[in-house]
């Protein structure tokens, strides 16, 4: 066991998976000696050299068109986008090509892949830097989306990632990149892509969240034991896609109530679908409507403003107040 | 200190067999007659489907296509240059070089006929499928050079694009990633000066697409793209380069799309039939026929049993993807969820029983929708 | 009044546009002597010339991101894509440029223009040619987004989306160009962005749907009527983006019950969002889960089988039954 | 027939002032004195802006920034030749011409603390605010320079973009589309030769950026880009011709970063610090203050006078950015919602309320965000 932040746990899944398949490659803007503007690819370049840490040139469509390609190939390239608010550039190259090519050929061609970025806000950063539209993959038939909240579930769903045999969306919650330290076992471990867990145990209301916002909902799930003596239970999803119904369906059922907690805008947001799948599946169970504690149908303001923008402790525990006494 | 010229790299123009069938010896590449026959047979094979296809889309036997005729000289004779361990990466209008790497004519019925099956490249086949959505694809060739390069091996991609796909962001990246990384990779533009109706003049500014290499550092060349000897020539000198690692090469091959841009196009609302007509007569197949029936190579008597023998095994093709495009196998929609990933999710599980309940309660009779009529809607390119 | 399809509904708005502002420019891929590949430019470059009716070269990142500095600089471009499946090679400049401008200025500069582009699936056309991608432009702020089903609404959204002073999608269903008439104003009318329409009343289910779903929807509630004696409500969004809750809440307080029709792919499309907003409005009126019947969360299938991946009239009418028998 | 060679246009490479701030007399370009100053001036005070904010971001009161220090030639020089009525498309590295084209200095500040107000142009200013997704304002700057066509005016725009934005799509497709639509635009790229850490030898194949020129039909130039005149002279003819109605050119105007990429960029990672340390010698500054010196326009004591002026201007603005960064009407978190559209939806409008509530019952004092502490996961870059 050792302890580490997240950034240094995606930098250990990059260096074992490296060194246990050399078929993988790491390629984007900067992450050769600079080892990436976050640091993520340390020691990378110095280890496995410049056939297989790739600085690309300045182009997002270019990174993941040529990663597509050389999957095609056989290689597993795992493409850094410097920030999400810039992977629009290759979403085409996504959408049109990694997401289809084993539907489209009938598994005669695969593209095992995986594009990792960091997203979100809550770190001051400049303009089109703190992007979440984790939804717009989630809308993307063909692409697994999985976004990790801590360095131990950071580590496993990344060597999940890169050995799965079709394209995977890894968004970072880059405002957790240092934030805390946790326990990481030795030895490689994975993580099913498409299952939530369940990080605490609940009998009242159900908190769902995943990335970087699960912070603000542990957080306020201690108040609400504290103060309100509420036991929640808390999803973490891990997978945004597919999403693990089964796992939230069967905690709605026996709470009846739900909160769900993302960055990203509001419409058509992830917390739109998990309402929707509660209605599928238990809204016979509701005993109030699911809140959503989400962004704001509005770019994330700069950094003056982002704080407000985002979802914190007190807007989950209003949020989870007006459930339970709905 | 003062003003002063850059030197530039030098773009080329190359042809060898011109539009009146004149022969430039000295230029002329040595290639062996059964490898010169070889090109002929499916330049030959590949108008011929092109025709029957054509005559099967106006019966509604085959959907919306992009036509092939004219375009046969430009697939076949670079890619004759490559080996089967080579990658073939194409657009849309490269049907005689689908057909020589291997894919079997069904495939290409299928395809247009509207079944992804028609998509997938035969085993052993180093081919990417079609590619439609415009200059996407020349990134995946410059990535699979790429990739050949980490491999340290000698092989090289072989990839097509338009004239229009050539002002796509895509094209610049790719043709700049090759150069950086000099990936073996052999850029062939079709430059049939029409990118649906937008004429060459709209699309770009410059002179040639060739010139475009000097922007990457890489060869470019512009050659008689219906002179099946000039393009053989400089694919030939890209894919040794490419081999001996120098980089990525640029070949502008300049022809004329003397055909709609698709089955529903109609070129009348944009050009005039003089303009096409010229065209017509610089047409590859009988310059080509008549270089080979002057060498001895392919005599007339010779290139009407290949006639023969091509429309034979066009209509065997057509009987038996017609019988395919009936069948269960191919028909049964629930099929659809089956190739999204390796593993199905459980909610796309939900979604597959969804469908085949409701095939169920319906009775619906999934098993020709091709019969259904056109839809008026369907449009004009 | 005129009958007209709703090709020539879009022509004829396109044309009226052009003639009373002559700010209004069209642009896109073949809109000029071409006249469109479906015909939508017909007569635009014969009366308006070669300066305001622009064939551009092939680039839709290029017609999009230029369009954006022509609104900025005072004109009112109405680009085509040619196909939807086409718009993500520009959707970075409408998600950070479009969209933003406004905004990121404090209203000093604004982007007044439409995307025009026909969606969905259908006419048994090409891969790639049969995208229903709405939702990700709904979930992108700064964005609005209208889908009208007849010839009617068709000229008056357009005529709205071009007179707003913010960028518009205005998504066109394919299959709907040529396949029936209706009267159509001699007058110019428009219809307010944001505002949904109820087609027909009613007071046991309401259908809620838009472009071409519509078709199936308003033929499955003929067959509820003749064959179940049920009286379905049909709301036809228009706006996808803003949604107009009120009438989407208004009517489900009165029914209890509601099917979401789309062709969009089903996680996170806006059949989620419709239900989301159900359940934060007026859960405690619904009698059953709203139902979804949407496209399946795969590609589009090439055309042999896109006619079993679409929305029809027993699909909808199936799940219509499931919600009145729950 | 045979082989032969296309002829491309001619590319040029530009000096006047040179880095030992010799001159060449023949090409030195006329300007007048009081012109003469105000560029220096201008220079000048985003020099020492961008020192200012570099310290003050080292206190925690100013945001990560790219520094511009080093490329305010580039800028000014070129903007120099346009008026009021024409347009200025930056990236992020032209303070010096925002300055100039009427920007206060509050705005500037303002911007890289976080304020969206700082990207608001002043009334009458015809500027795009600063542009952070790479290349894509090259888009923008064409589209208004193909409006300014249909207007039938003589207005032009000028545009800038890095070395590794070059590599973008959308710089293909905005050279590209000027060119065919013969747009009023100058491309002005500054190749500070690093695109963050990957250099020059990473991003492209080809000698010179001003040679992808050939690739659009039109006039390229690479110049000193720390030389005042060459940078001047380049543009004025840029801007000449495309007021003739001409269309675009492409000016490179090589120059190094001799700063970080932004402040919290590190580049010993990648870098010789001797390999900074030559360039820092060709400065545009002190080699145009000499020039300036040597004809009698600046005298040295003029200068120190023109430093003292913008220390106080300075000075002054900070103060009064200061006292905004803390007032209600720009903290004010509610205001996010109020610029999304002309008009605000029922729904955006229950989202402001949602807030305004939450701030309501939690009594959150959001009237200072600023002291936030920078949490440890800023990037290096
Ligand atoms: C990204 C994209 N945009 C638009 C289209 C629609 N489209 C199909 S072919 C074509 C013209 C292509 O012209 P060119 O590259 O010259 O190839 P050609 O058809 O002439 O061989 C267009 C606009 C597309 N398939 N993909
Ligand atoms: C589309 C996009 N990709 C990545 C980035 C992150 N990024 C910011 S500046 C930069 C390097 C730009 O290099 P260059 O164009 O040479 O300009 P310079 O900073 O050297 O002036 C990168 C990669 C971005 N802002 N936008
Ligand atoms: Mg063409
Ligand atoms: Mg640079």
């Amino acid at each position: 066991m050792a302890e580490m932040n997240m950034a240094k746990a995606i930098n250990l899944a990059l260096f074992e998976a490296m060194t246990r398949d050399d078929k993988v490659i790491v390629m984007g803007e900067d992450v050769g000696p600079d080892e990436g503007v976050f640091r993520i690819t340390e020691g990378l370049f110095a280890k496995f050299g410049g056939d297989r840490v790739i600085d690309t040139p300045l182009a997002e469509s270019g990174i993941i068109g040529t990663a597509i390609g050389m999957a095609i190939f056989g290689m597993r390239p795992v493409c850094e986008i410097q920030f999400s608010g810039f992977d629009y550039y290759n979403y085409h190259q996504l959408e049109s090509h990694a997401a289809r090519f084993r539907n489209r050929t009938r598994g005669r061609l695969t593209v095992p892949m995986v594009m990792r970025a960091p997203y979100g806000g809550g770190i001051r950063a400049l303009e089109h830097h703190s992007e979440s539209r984790e939804a717009i993959y989630a809308h993307t038939p063909g692409l697994k989306v999985v976004i990790p909240s801590g360095p131990r579930n950071a580590r496993a769903l990344l060597h999940a990632a890169i050995q799965d045999p079709d394209p995977v969306i890894y968004y970072e919650p880059k405002a957790c990149y240092r934030l805390f330290r946790e326990d990481v076992p030795e030895t490689m471990e994975t993580l099913p892509i498409g299952k939530a867990q369940i990080v605490k145990q609940g009998t009242d209301i159900t908190l769902i969240s995943y990335g970087a916002s699960m912070r603000a909902t542990l957080e306020a799930a201690e108040t609400l034991e504290e103060d309100d003596g509420v036991k929640a239970e808390i999803v973490d999803l891990l997978s945004i896609c597919p999403l693990d119904t089964e796992t939230i369906v069967n905690s709605v059922r026996k709470t009846g109530r739900a909160v769900v907690v993302h960055e990203g805008p509001r419409t058509c947001g992830l917390a739109a679908e998990v309402i929707a799948r509660i209605n599928e599946k238990v809204l016979m169970f509701l005993e109030a409507p699911v809140v959503r504690v989400t962004g704001f149908d509005i770019p994330i303001p700069y950094f003056s403003k982002e704080q407000a923008y985002l979802p914190d402790a007190e807007k989950v525990l209003k949020a989870a107040r007006e459930t339970l006494s709905f | 200190m003062p003003r002063k010229s850059i030197e530039l790299p030098k773009i080329e123009y190359l042809s060898i067999l011109n539009e009146n069938g004149e022969l430039d010896k000295e230029l002329e590449p040595k290639i062996d007659p059964k490898g010169l026959i070889e090109m002929y047979r499916y330049m030959l094979l590949a108008r011929r489907t092109d025709e029957r296809m054509l005559l099967m889309q106006r019966q509604g036997r085959c959907g919306t296509f992009p036509q092939s005729s004219g375009h046969e000289c430009i697939s076949m004779a670079s890619i004759f240059n490559i080996n089967k361990d080579d990658w073939h990466v194409p657009a849309y209008r490269e049907l005689a070089g689908l057909l020589w790497r291997g894919w079997p004519l069904e495939s290409i019925l299928l395809y247009w006929n509207g079944f992804e099956e028609g998509a997938a490249p035969p085993e052993g086949v180093n081919d990417l499928p079609v590619c439609v959505p415009i200059a996407s694809q020349l990134l995946h060739a410059a990535g699979i050079g790429m990739a050949i390069n980490m491999e340290k091996t000698e092989k090289v991609v072989m990839t097509y694009f338009g004239d229009g796909a050539s002002s796509e962001g895509d094209c610049h990246e790719a043709l700049n990633f090759a150069s950086v990384f000099k990936a073996p990779v052999v850029f062939m533009c079709l430059n049939n000066q029409y990118a649906i109706s937008v004429p060459l003049s709209r699309q770009m500014a410059c002179e040639t697409i060739a010139q475009r290499a000097v922007a990457y550092g890489m060869p470019g060349i512009r050659v008689d793209g219906n002179d099946v000897l000039a393009v053989y020539q400089a694919a030939k000198e890209a894919v040794e380069r490419a081999r001996r690692g120098e980089g990525p090469s640029l070949i502008e091959c300049l022809t004329y799309r003397v055909t709609p841009h698709t089955t529903s196009d109609d070129p009348k609302r944009y050009r005039s039939d003089e303009e096409t007509k010229e065209w017509v007569l610089k047409d590859a197949l009988p310059r080509f026929a008549k270089y080979l029936d002057q060498k001895g190579v392919l005599p007339e008597a010779k290139r009407l049993e290949m006639e023969e023998e091509i429309d034979k095994t066009i209509k065997a093709a057509v009987q038996k993807a017609e019988v395919m495009f009936q069948s269960d196998e191919l028909l049964n929609p629930l099929h659809m969820f089956d190739y999204l990933f390796a593993d199905m999710s459980p909610a796309l599980q939900e979604q597959r029983d969804e469908l085949a309940e409701h095939f169920k309660t319906k009775g619906k009779d999934w098993t020709n929708p091709q019969k259904k009529e056109k839809t008026p809607a369907s449009p004009r390119a």
